[in-house]
């Protein structure tokens, strides 16, 4: 084995550290343990000429071990690893001391301020012995991607990536592209045609030579890790193997059945219909009642299976918009019916929504107000000397009243849910569901379409509830993703990742169960457990897991830390 | 295969002040002629409602196509779809033509409505016939703002290993989030996840970042801009200055810290915020005692590196070329003071919805504790961790949204970011009355409703109802409101109130679209190409859009549109090509362009 | 259990109702009125009540009556709904639910036979000066006596059979009791109010229009009493004579200021003038102006050449009176103070039954 | 001579470890006796860790993680949390006073009350007095 060298920088940062700090005692203190070759002071470690210094002493004494006490290794790690690389040396062989943040600046005392800074250091110095060289590892990427679901979602990602020039598997399970949008006549809050719109889209993804449809398909199994990934397809009996590097998951949604919910009789009144069943009639240009009648009243019921815990407890977020959508085209249709509109709480939250939904008030609509909390709206048969079909009855909130409704046609505008798909979707590509069958994205914030899995992302309604516009927005965002990495080529993966000593390993499986990137895999052969290193994160969980102590988790190893904590506690001077 | 069509046209005309900037005459001359157009029919010749004459038209002249053209014409598809289908024709065969959207800088509204119409007649989209013309690119991307979605934009350009120049308008990037305590609604600290981010870039080997800095004038063609960019001074160094702060120390010029919503004061020389990026101090010209008297100079004194500050620093211009442009310039904050029967400004303890966010984050001015605001020995209203803690919080909703007076949109935020502000109030002050004030409770995103309900269950009054007024009564605040849901009036004596503001385009917003030769939408936001199908791209070529300079939008919804904004970068970057602008591409080239791409003949 | 009537809002246009749709129930109309409190929320409930088409919430409230249109909740009104308005509009449709004999009704809804009204009166002027072959003396004595014939019909057959159409509607009906010795308690309140409209002064900044408010009631009041009560333009006694001068005065310069006012259209509360308010002002204005340059006639001797200065004067009075007066806008300040007595005797009785409710159960 | 104690601390790298570098860059002063080392999850910290700190002299433990539901890695500050009950009944046993250890949630914006945390938890320990443990091992060795 070679010999331990290693150079010890003790920065002043200005006046920064050296005002309470002795960084000459702390050099001198240094100098006298075990293989310290070289232990300097310097007015800032992090300036040009500091790093050259860093970089001539390497070379010239042959060091193989760099310790820089100074600032926060948040900030300055890199520049300091950057300087090791361009003096040969591994840029892991390098540790810092933060006696800056978490010393300097926040103690009073200088004694015990440079009695701390003097441990820290050894702690690292003690540490640093025990460093490996690791080397930044990457894989080839895969050019093709394949996108899951033929919706305007699925449609959108492929064409992004498609007109970028590169192939794309787009896989649908029904017979035809267009989902959902494909049976919506109009869209909000401009009343554009979604027919019109996603036609020209769905003959561009049939005609484009890069992108490959495979309809009446079904996934039979995934395979790989990003950058690499394969899958079998299932197409009209017949198995094909196809291999990309990404995958972009767009399931889409499918409505809620109201049938559950007893209030509305859906099924039972046939004058009870869907949002989706009024699309048909709209697009028909005719609404009609049950027996062929135009209907002289009719309500639009929102948050039907919404907000609500006996059936989906969170909002379905676009209906609000939608019921406006349908009130606009149903007093375009029938100028002098009456139009009710019971709603639990407006939201109309889109750019140019608030505005449609004045003017859409401004249509003579009546627009009621219930509270799920108050039981939902019931819908009865009505009697004769009614003069109406039915009668809707329910406590209005904005006037406080009990209220009669008299209707010939309702509306429910039904709740969304994840399509049934999803779960099976979800095995095979890795993903976790939340509560809703809904996907989990990697942050729900910073990271919406990306899941746990690298190279798998999510777009589109499968993450949650979404208008026809988000939709197309994340389908780009999901696009771009996998396009950066499609552009780099490779992809760079994690260096301090967990390794399995096969030796060691029992196959107990407890690292499978704790770890949250599926990274480890287990081998029934070896009966061992098997680090997957692009999937790897380097969390560590696992190694403190692992009751053999067969997994070290790489740049944080055990012995490293327990000798950090051993230079941390040897202080031998008590005083100055 | 061809087949034969018969067309008819059908003009919706807008009430109002819109209603005259087509010459319709001009339009109907140019479409006339074209073989497949069968019939022009005007809605105020021929109204909607003469059901016979339309279906009879339709028959007797063997229509079996319609294109509804002018405002809204979505109203009226039905009523078409029904003609169509009462004469025996398709329901589906209608185009829709918008013409009184999207209004282009520098383009007549006729021409516009002549090059979307003559697409539509082909039975060609739009933007397919647009798209005929692409222009080399380069591969360089300025993206300007440094908020969340401006950061997001340049990482995922940057990533493709593509140079992006980053341009903020203040000393740090981290925009509006950098300031938030926590994110709804999953109450995730904003710093924790967003500082790792502004690290990221400032360490991007693609990124180059230009703080401090102002889009002057960009020139050029799409896929080749070339763009000035104002830095403006910061008189310290960037590269030497190491942020130890000794400068500051000493420094005799204040103003208050536009990080902590003015609730602190800063030094003239100062760093924005501890984990601003650049690390680094910078100098506020407006307080700074030797740019405005010409006499100090303490900070220069003080620092410990030599010739790292420069009072005499002068703005320098310099010129980037790049290929595409996001941007990404985000919002301001409705000023509360302007809704007067709110008194903010006048009474010390009614407070925004900002302030307070940084009232309740632990590196704020209290340290996270929730007090008054307290006169200090000079007479200063500040917030001190020694104040007093309200016992009484009242939330109000929709101050300056959804409101005819002031902006007539919703802010889309407020309702979600008020649900959590008062459950951080709840979590530290758990004997504190808090009222919620609100119209509609908009939780409509993801885990957004579950929240709603959790809110509800903490013991938080939440009331329908917008508050009318609030007056200062012996030292409490007197709201008026009426409790819609409960029948009554409230009259609440609270000790502190937070107004929940809206969100109003960025001051810059106007004349930002004017250099770049962008359109804006009704309240100033930026204008999307398509509201539908496009809101990323805008009417010129290489000019892309995110966050919410196009309109509200919450924290994952900006990132979306990010990264969303950044693929048609990364595409046009990988093709080497970006698209033309809407307004040079000539209607001769678009009508060519949609006959060519048109499967449709007449007879 | 309330039926929800869409047509209802129809019927209520003629009165002047224009934006009811955009209301989205903010609440901050009912929040900002200086009148409202947790038995009178207005004017949102109204504007509720008026959008679904609750009639009988509407016909049996008095609450319009308790606005006096400070524009306030219209000003701040964040979709311009205008409830101010609307409680005006209120006010106009109440008057005709209360008019038994419908007259009023056809007169808000039909401007033609309005028209037409007031031309049948002018011309059956025009046709008593007649018979009396445009004699000065008979005619003015003819004239005297309709004053007095007029102000006592109009009171037994119109005035009062309203009011108690009134009382049915808002407490008769709706089976709440009051007991004797509260309702005469409050008729000293009611008394006060009728003649000063005291309420308007909780209006914000309203002290001004509430002076001039007061001053014309107190004015008209006292003109009619001059010229009835005192023959005003029969008498010698220089007292009277002065007297009337100034009551006169006070009547069409207050007057003139109001229709001035309401051309410029600057204050929210005179934006939305309804072709009633028009006639109730310019005849008021019209009646202090004649009736003043009668006497100055008089006085300076040359009202016998200028008969047709009388005969212009008795038309406006007639018309005044037999429909502005019975069927118009006058009546609102009569309801107006009837109401305010209503809502107290309705608080009140609810608060007696409240206090019955708690003795029982403490019993 | 008062009792200067000594603590090892774990931050994890993501939200402790900058909460911790936010005292310093806010200048909130707090006791020296706190000396920190970074791991990237507090769910690395293993058993053997805390006891090699009080083996080695330690007079306190204080592990930090993330805020739950807040871990950069989904979950690792609750198996942190986990382990930590465990072992807190496993030090009593070996004689060491329970109090000495701690289990903490600090994010990267609590500068203050990472400083605050640091104050508290030396004051407990200065209580307790040193830790005897160091001194039975020696002794048993």
């Amino acid at each position: 084995m070679e010999e331990i060298r290693i150079g010890v920088y003790i920065c002043w940062c200005g006046s920064n550290i050296a005002q309470l700090i002795d960084v000459k005692f702390i050099a001198g203190e240094i100098k006298k343990l075990e293989n310290v070759i070289i232990s300097r002071d310097y007015k800032y470690m992090c300036s040009d000429p500091g790093q050259e210094t860093l970089i001539a002493d390497i070379k010239q004494n042959k060091l193989n071990r760099i310790v820089v006490a100074a600032c926060s290794p948040r900030i300055h790690e890199p520049t300091f690893r950057k300087a090791l690389e361009k003096a040969g040396l591994n840029p892991y062989m390098f540790q810092m001391a933060n006696i800056r943040e978490q010393d300097s600046w926040v103690h009073i005392d200088k004694e015990y301020a440079t009695l701390k800074a003097v441990a820290l250091v050894k702690a690292a110095v003690s540490r640093v012995k025990h460093h490996e060289p690791l080397n930044k590892k990457s894989v080839e990427v895969n050019s093709a991607t394949m996108v899951i679901g033929g919706g305007i979602t699925g449609l959108t990602s492929a064409l992004e990536i498609a007109q970028a020039g590169k192939q794309v598997y787009l896989i649908e399970k029904s017979d035809s592209l267009g989902g959902i949008t494909a049976k919506i006549d109009l869209t909000y809050p401009d009343l554009k045609s979604a027919g019109q719109m996603i036609r020209p889209k769905i003959s561009q993804v049939q005609n484009h030579n890069l992108i490959e449809v495979f309809l009446n398909t079904i996934l039979e199994d995934i395979s790989g890790y990003v950058g690499n990934f394969s899958t079998k397809v299932r197409r009209n009996g017949t198995s094909e193997e196809i291999t990309f590097g990404n995958i972009i998951v767009a399931t889409g949604l499918k409505p809620f059945s109201p049938v559950t919910i007893p209030e509305y009789k859906y099924k039972v009144l046939p004058d009870v219909i869907t949002s989706i069943e009024l699309e048909k009639m709209l697009q028909d240009g005719t609404v009609k009642t049950s027996d062929g009648s135009k209907p002289d009243n009719i309500a639009i019921i929102h948050c039907v299976g919404s907000r609500n815990e006996q059936y989906h407890p969170y909002c379905s977020r676009t209906c609000c918009s939608t019921a406006l959508k349908y009130a606009n085209q149903l007093r375009s249709l029938l100028p002098d019916a009456h139009l009710f509109d019971i709603y639990a709480d407006m939201r109309a939250y889109g750019k140019g929504c608030e505005e449609f939904y004045t003017n859409t008030s401004n249509k003579n609509i009546m627009f009621l107000m219930y509270d799920q909390k108050n039981g939902l709206p019931e819908i009865r048969k009505a009697n004769s000397s009614d003069n109406a079909g039915m009668i809707i009855t329910f406590s209005e909130k904005l006037s406080g009243e009990n209220i009669e409704v008299p209707v010939d046609l309702v509306i429910l505008m039904t709740a969304v849910e994840a399509h049934e798909d999803a779960k099976e979707v979800a095995r095979l590509t890795g993903i976790s569901l939340c509560g809703n069958d809904f996907y989990i994205e990697k942050h729900p914030k910073l990271d919406p379409v990306a899941t746990t899995t690298d190279g798998v992302y999510i777009a589109g309604t499968c993450q949650g509830p979404k208008g026809i516009d988000e939709s197309i927005v994340q389908a780009k965002a999901a696009a771009a993703k996998v396009l950066s990495m499609i552009a780099m080529g490779s992809i760079e993966i994690e260096v301090a990742v967990s390794h399995v000593n096969e030796e060691v390993c029992c196959g107990c499986q407890t690292c499978i169960m704790v770890c949250p990137y599926k990274a480890i895999s287990f081998d029934e052969e070896k009966n061992v457990s098997v680090v997957n290193e692009a999937l790897c994160k380097g969390c560590g969980t696992c190694g403190s897991t692992c009751p053999t102590g067969a997994i070290k988790s790489l740049h944080f190893t055990d012995i490293q830390i327990l000798s950090q904590i051993e230079g941390l506690l040897k202080t031998e001077s008590e005083t100055i | 295969m061809r087949k034969a069509v018969k067309t008819g046209i059908y003009f919706s005309h807008p009430v109002g002040s819109q209603a005259h900037t087509i010459n319709y005459r001009e339009l109907y001359k140019y479409i006339k002629n074209v073989p497949v157009v069968t019939k022009i029919w005007d809605s105020t010749v021929n109204p909607i409602s003469d059901e016979e004459y339309f279906t009879g038209e339709i028959t007797s002249k063997s229509i079996n196509r319609i294109i509804i053209a002018g405002y809204l014409p979505g109203y009226l598809k039905s009523i078409f779809s029904r003609f169509l289908k009462k004469a025996g024709e398709e329901a589906e065969n209608i185009s829709l033509v918008e013409l009184y959207e999207h209004p282009l800088p520098d383009v007549p509204s006729t021409e516009i409505a002549k090059s979307k119409l003559i697409c539509a007649i082909y039975d060609v989209p739009y933007e397919a016939a647009i798209l005929a013309e692409m222009n080399p690119s380069q591969s360089e991307t300025l993206v300007i703002g440094g908020g969340i979605a401006g950061i997001q934009a340049a990482l995922d350009i940057a990533n493709s290993h593509n140079k992006v120049y980053l341009v903020e308008k203040t000393g740090t990037i981290g925009g509006h989030m950098a300031m938030f305590d926590k994110t709804f609604p999953t109450l995730d600290c904003a710093a924790c996840i967003l500082t790792p981010k502004m690290v990221e870039v400032s360490n991007h080997p693609f990124i180059e970042l230009m703080t401090y800095s102002e889009i002057k004038k960009i020139s050029g063609i799409p896929g080749n801009y070339s763009v000035n960019i104002l830095q403006k001074a910061r008189r310290v160094n960037v590269n030497t200055c190491t942020g130890c702060g000794t400068c500051a120390e000493k420094c005799p010029g204040t103003s208050k810290s536009e990080f902590d919503a003015g609730t602190t004061m800063r030094k003239a020389i100062y760093m924005p915020f501890p984990q601003a990026v650049p690390n680094k101090y910078l100098i506020d010209a407006d307080s700074c005692r030797y740019v405005q008297n010409g006499k100090c100079g303490v900070c220069v004194k003080n620092c410990p590196v030599e010739n790292c500050i420069n009072l005499d620093e002068k703005d320098k211009e310099v010129e980037v070329q790049v290929g595409n442009i996001v941007v990404a310039t985000g919002f301001k904050t409705f000023n509360a003071s302007r809704m007067e029967q709110y008194g903010y400004g006048k009474y010390p303890n009614v407070l925004t919805s900002l302030e307070l966010e940084r009232l309740v984050n632990a590196a704020g001015p209290t340290g996270g504790k929730i007090s008054f605001r307290t006169q200090d020995k000079k007479g200063n209203w500040v917030f001190t961790a020694e104040g007093p803690e309200p016992k009484s919080v009242a939330i109000i909703h929709c101050v300056g949204s959804r409101d005819e007076n002031y902006n007539k949109y919703c802010s889309r935020v407020c309702c979600m970011y008020s649900l959590k502000l008062a459950h951080l109030i709840k979590e530290k002050l758990p004997d504190a009355e808090i009222f919620e004030h609100y119209i509609d409770m908009r939780a409509f995103g993801k885990g957004y409703e579950e929240f709603y309900d959790r809110i509800l269950h903490e013991g938080i009054h939440i009331i329908r109802g917008k508050t009318a007024k609030i007056e200062e009564h012996q030292d409490k605040l007197l709201l008026r409101t009426e409790d819609i849901e409960h029948n009554r009036i409230l009259e609440q004596e609270v000790e502190m109130v937070i107004l929940s503001v809206g969100l109003e385009p960025n001051n810059e917003t106007g004349d930002l679209a004017s250099i770049l030769g962008i359109g804006l939408s009704a309240n100033g936001w930026l204008q999307e190409a398509n509201s539908l199908s496009n809101t990323t791209e805008t009417s010129s070529g290489g000019i892309f859009i995110a966050g919410t300079c196009q309109g509200p939008k919450d924290i994952p919804d900006s990132v979306v549109q990010a990264s969303a904004a950044a693929s048609g970068v990364i595409q046009s970057i990988m093709l080497k090509k970006t698209e033309q602008s809407m307004k040079n591409i000539s209607l001769s080239t678009i009508e060519s362009k949609a006959r060519e791409l048109s499967l449709i003949n007449g007879e | 259990m309330n039926r929800v009537d869409p047509k209802f809002k129809d019927k209520l246009k003629p009165y002047g109702i224009s934006d009811w749709n955009e209301c989205f129930h903010c609440g901050n109309c009912t929040a900002i009125c200086s009148h409202s409190e947790d038995s009178l929320l207005m004017p949102r409930n109204g504007i509720r009540a008026i959008q679904l088409g609750l009639k009988d919430k509407i016909h049996n409230n008095v609450d319009p009556w308790l606005c006096y249109y400070c524009g306030d909740c219209s000003e701040e009104c964040p979709r311009n709904a205008n409830p101010g308005e609307l409680m005006m509009a209120l006010r106009r449709y109440l008057t005709t639910v209360y008019d038994w004999t419908g007259v009023s009704r056809i007169f808000y809804t039909s401007r033609t036979v309005m028209i037409a009204a007031f031309l049948i009166v002018a011309a059956a002027v025009v046709g008593i000066g007649a018979m009396y072959s445009f004699q000065l003396e008979p005619i003015m004595e003819f004239g005297h006596l309709f004053e007095k014939i007029a102000i006592i019909s109009v009171a037994a057959f119109i005035l009062l059979p309203n009011i108690i159409r009134m009382f049915r509607l808002t407490l008769i009906k709706q089976k709440i009791k009051v007991p004797l010795s509260t309702l005469l308690s409050g008729i000293a309140d009611l008394v006060i109010n009728m003649f000063t409209q005291k309420k308007t002064l909780d209006c914000k900044e309203n002290r001004v229009r509430w002076f001039e408010h007061f001053i014309l009631v107190l004015g008209y009041l006292l003109l009619l009493a001059t010229t009835v009560f005192l023959n005003w333009f029969g008498t010698d006694n220089i007292y009277i004579i002065i007297f009337g001068y100034v009551v006169g005065a006070i009547t069409f310069i207050v007057t003139f200021d109001f229709i001035i006012r309401r051309i410029r259209k600057k204050a929210e509360i005179s934006k939305f003038s309804h072709l009633s308010d028009w006639m109730f002002v310019v005849w008021l204005f019209l009646m202090g102006l004649s009736t003043f340059l009668i006497r100055v006639f008089i006085d300076i001797g040359i009202i016998q050449d200028h008969l047709w200065l009388y005969l212009v004067h008795l038309i406006i009075l007639a018309q005044w009176a037999v429909i502005i007066v019975p069927f118009g806008k006058w009546m609102h300040f009569l309801y107006r103070s009837f109401a305010i007595y209503i809502a107290e005797m309705k608080k009140k009785a609810l608060s007696l039954k409240q206090q019955n409710q708690v003795t029982t159960i403490t019993a | 001579m008062t009792f200067e104690p000594t603590i090892v601390s774990f931050l994890c790298n993501w939200c402790s470890y900058t909460g911790a570098d936010l005292a310093g860059t806010s200048r909130i002063p707090y006791s020296p006796n706190l000396r920190t080392i970074r791991i990237m999850c507090s769910g690395r910290i293993e058993p053997t860790f805390v006891m090699k700190a009080f083996r080695e002299g330690a007079d306190g433990v204080l592990m930090c993680g993330c805020h739950p539901g807040d871990c950069h890695y989904h979950e690792g500050n609750y198996k942190c949390l986990r382990r930590y009950h465990l072992l807190q009944k496993y030090i009593v046993q070996m004689g060491i006073e329970k109090e000495r250890m701690r289990l903490e949630w600090i994010s990267a914006s609590e500068g203050k009350q990472f400083a605050a945390l640091a104050d508290e938890f030396t004051e407990t320990i200065k209580k307790l007095g040193p830790s005897k443990i160091k001194k039975v091992m020696e002794t048993l060795t």
